[in-house]
């Protein structure tokens, strides 16, 4: 199934010149119990570049305002940076317009600001709303707590024991009354990527929007939204280079402009008087109160990054450590891999091994400075449906290696001999 | 750009004393401009003889920017065609909005000494308030203005 | 009225070391159109000290990871310093427990979990919920659209024209309907303080619960939680010294004990199943997705910073500093500031002038390196109540001195020669 | 501490093979714990003749670190008293969650070999769950433990 091939020691075979990209994240130079780290838990937050580091000092250190052009020059200064980050954004997605981009505080809340607006208004006893067991608890538990708050019904179409979507099921899910369908396009636990435009168009047909969660696609390959075909869709900044605390929320703008705000506060409204409050426009009227304003800017930085290197670059660097770390694992007796393999499959591995627990894998991946997860991974449905209590999950990113994949290797190893 | 030189050789006149401020009795066109982020608001008035403006008025209240700009707005407008009108606009909009140094000169003959504003981002808002208000009684519905609901301004809140 | 003796040129009458802790903080070495910055806008957001932006890069370089607990070294030591903040807000305001402190994105958001959780599930028609007139818009609009959505009295207690809170209005308007009141513990535009401890006493009495909006005070003064006698509180870290991106939102804790989550998604479950998801505890629950770690830790250097220093230490600079530039605004002809000056007046002064519009106003101190916000200050409802249209407002921190007020001064003259 | 020996001395035998699994018939008490962020369970039951634990029987599963901690705690009961169970479990709380090196040695007996798990703060909750369980048996109202409710274990959750 995987092509067997094994690399030539360096980082061959891609077009990434990973030795010199390395030396631009600082946390790569840690030493973890006496080992030089490891980093296999890409998927739950990435490194970050020196360059991402500095232009958040950088805010802070020349231009700590706030932003919403007040006139001073601090101020100017930070607002054309925050600014500028959002036409970075939707030129990176390739969104039609830089108006579509909502900044939020991570994917979780722009699911969230879907839910409680588009929902809140368009949800109603009797409706449908669909999703899959694959999904992240962030996209989940909100059309969840929608259904039960509005009366509606929550569809969860299944998934096959190759861990991808079992479309026959997601079918008969799909009618009239759905009017919301949400799904992962690359699951955090599996790596399945799901043919977002198709179930788009799927969903469309029935009348319904679609939500995609990008949270694990945006950073790992190339997505152009208007490609994807989905209504909104949702990722999370610090797991493409960029500081923790910026989601992004894009939406199509005849839906945003439709849409009540989430939050409401200062800085997203037009007029306030004690009898009324009239909104402004997308995307402030989402942006309530003061945002995030160094974090987006150091998302910009991020992006700056990833683009200098290419997004298909970094994707086809992944699959080919993925083709390779999936290869070793399946050399390994008693390592199984949540969900088949597939061609171009992002470099996730969920495992779990026949003698020890997810957890004291990952204790024992540590100790060789193998920075790993156990756990469920906010996807209790899916090891649910695949009959698991957890997993230990590897995820890679563009700064990863083959070399230190064997390491991992190696280090499951040790725990073989240990435990089995 | 010197700020003192400009209030002082252009702005302050036309605020403390803008031009075109009687209004005008069945104006052929009218439409209001608010720039709520800013506090300013313009209402402009036109009538035509034949196809060119012949009478003009502007009445509002608000920053210097605002009130000067508009007011030398109107000093501009009289005899023009709506074509011509349409081109002023135009350039104006280049010059103080998209920040362009390409604007045609001879289009915009005095309005010229407003160009500063441009790097004032917090300021284009207001300079291009009666502007907006302009545009809207030639080709608007009728409706008012809201500057902020514009999105080719500069990102900016009321608060 | 005010104490009219002058400060002999330095920092006198004040236990900070102005001088010295000035070079803590980078910004301050801009120059602004060839002026050393004056920065006057800190109502709006702070400076940052070095430990600050320190603390943030060293979150950056060595743990970039996510929290809640992964087993390798990085998420251990992010989740450490993360907790540890947590504990840093909690005996910083005298909360009684760690558990009372629920991270957020902003005030905003802080004050949309109070309407979005407890309001939705303890408002109802006719019941009542009073603000004032002085409420920034964070506080006020949440309220008045809940009370939209509810079908219950949105009630708004009046200013008098010294900028103090109308208490007899107060007072007729807070009845046995009244569910909850908000209030500003120190408004943004007049500073004004307010009883806050009488105001909860009397919320209490009706059996209403109090929200107090303290973005303005927990970083000019020392605020005690548990003196205070509000059962939530709201403010944002930026506001002092600490990055964008977090709020704080504290409440008692049988209250937030009882309260539904406002976000739903990731990392605030106890368990996730197709039919049902049960929650995690507070503060956990009401933290949904991934959080922004780094600037939460960098709250806590924050805090560490003005701990250094003691908040009555800064209080006191702040008071000198305002009696200062309240005289010597009060000497300006033309010159008129919103409210009345009173002792202990925290160092925020909103004015305008007979002769120039406020915005004209912010960019001729612009011009001579003076930092102020000109407009509305998200404080609509208040102009509108004293008939402003806007205003000019310059608000200063412990960094700031008797020369920087002198500097300002001279630049309103300098406006008041070109337009009077 | 070293990770291997710990795991090879002491904690692989009683996960390999936990002491005192045969359930209980007729049990004078018994708790459940859960550990939902780790997927660890303990159901703990004990008899008593006069004062003093007669048998006892753990059943769960889990991580190494679970279950040999619960298996452990299982050989320490017997004969004890519920004044002196309280007594060691306050001790291994202190000795693991507060992370205390000045817990009573001589009360804990071989129980000190787990100390190094205080260190591994991830793991403390999963070290708890039998003694949690064993509490709620001794001093509970019958419910079952929800580890992850325990504030005063370290933050962590299930995802
Ligand atoms: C009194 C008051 N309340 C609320 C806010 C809103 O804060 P944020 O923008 O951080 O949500 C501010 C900040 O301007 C404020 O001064
Ligand atoms: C697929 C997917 N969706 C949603 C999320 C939630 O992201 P956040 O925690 O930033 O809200 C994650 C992150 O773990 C994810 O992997």
């Amino acid at each position: 199934m995987m092509n067997s091939e094994s690399p030539a020691g360096a980082e061959v075979g891609t077009a990434l010149d990973v030795n010199r990209l390395r030396k631009d994240f600082p946390a790569l130079r840690r030493m973890v119990n006496g080992h030089p780290l490891v980093y296999f838990d890409n998927t739950a937050a990435t490194l970050k570049p020196q360059s991402v580091i500095d232009s958040i000092s950088r805010v802070y250190s020349d231009y700590p305002a706030n932003v919403h052009r007040g006139i001073h020059m601090l101020s100017e200064e930070a607002t054309n940076a925050y600014e500028e980050a959002r036409v970075k954004v939707a030129r990176f997605l390739n969104a039609r317009e830089p108006d579509e981009i909502v900044y939020t505080l991570n994917t979780t809340d722009s699911i969230n600001h879907i839910a409680g607006s588009w929902g809140e208004a368009n949800i109603g006893p009797g409706d449908e709303v669909l999703v899959t067991d694959m999904e992240h608890h962030a996209n989940f538990v909100p059309w969840q707590q929608l259904c039960m708050r509005k009366g509606a019904k929550f569809q969860v179409a299944h998934v096959l024991s190759s861990g991808q979507l079992d479309r026959e099921d997601f079918d008969s899910k799909l009618n009239e009354r759905t009017k919301l369908v949400a799904c992962a396009h690359v699951s955090n636990v599996s790596a399945v990527v799901n043919p977002i435009r198709e179930l788009a168009e799927q969903a469309h047909r029935v009348g319904a929007i679609f939500v995609a969660d990008c949270a694990q696609s945006v950073p790992h390959m190339p997505v152009d939204l208007q490609a994807l075909g989905a209504d909104f869709i949702a990722c999370s900044a610090y797991k493409f280079l960029a500081p923790f605390g910026v989601g992004i929320l894009w939406g199509r703008r005849e839906l945003l402009d439709s849409m009540p705000p989430y939050r409401t506060g200062g800085n997203m409204i037009a007029e306030v008087s004690r009898e009324h409050t009239r909104f402004n426009v997308a995307p402030h009227k989402f942006e309530a109160g003061t945002p995030s304003i160094a974090d987006v800017i150091g998302m910009g930085a991020a992006i700056d990054y990833l683009e200098q290197w290419g997004m298909q670059a970094i994707y086809e660097h992944e699959v080919e450590l993925s083709r390779y770390m999936h290869e070793r694992l399946a050399d390994m007796p008693g390592v199984r891999v949540i969900g088949d393999w597939f061609p171009g499959k992002p470099a996730i591995a969920s495992f779990h091994l026949d003698y020890a627990h997810p957890h004291d894998v990952a204790q024992f991946l540590n100790e060789e400075g193998v920075a790993v997860r156990s756990g469920l991974h906010c996807a209790e449905p899916l090891h649910c449906a695949l009959g698991l209590s957890s997993s230990t999950r590897a995820s890679l990113y563009l700064y990863n290696t083959h070399d230190e994949i064997d390491r991992m290797i190696a280090a499951i190893k040790t725990v073989e001999e240990i435990f089995a | 750009m010197d700020l003192k030189a400009l209030y002082r050789e252009v702005i302050l006149d036309h605020y403390k004393a803008p031009r075109n401020t009687t209004p005008l009795v069945q104006p052929d066109r009218q439409a209001d401009c608010r720039n709520p982020s800013c506090g300013d608001k313009i209402k402009l008035q036109l009538k035509f003889d034949n196809d060119r403006v012949s009478e003009v008025a502007m009445l509002g209240n608000g920053c210097a920017i605002s009130q000067a700009s508009a007011s030398m707005m109107t000093e501009a407008l009289k005899g023009k065609t709506f074509a011509e009108i349409d081109r002023v606009v135009e350039e104006f909009r280049a010059m103080i909005v998209n920040g362009s140094t390409e604007f045609d000169r001879q289009v915009l003959g005095d309005l010229v000494i407003l160009e500063g504003v441009a790097k004032l981002h917090a300021r284009v808002k207001c300079a291009m308030c009666g502007w907006s208000a302009l545009d809207a009684a030639l080709h608007g519905d009728g409706s008012d203005v809201n500057l902020d609901e514009d999105r080719e301004m500069p990102a900016s809140s009321r608060g």
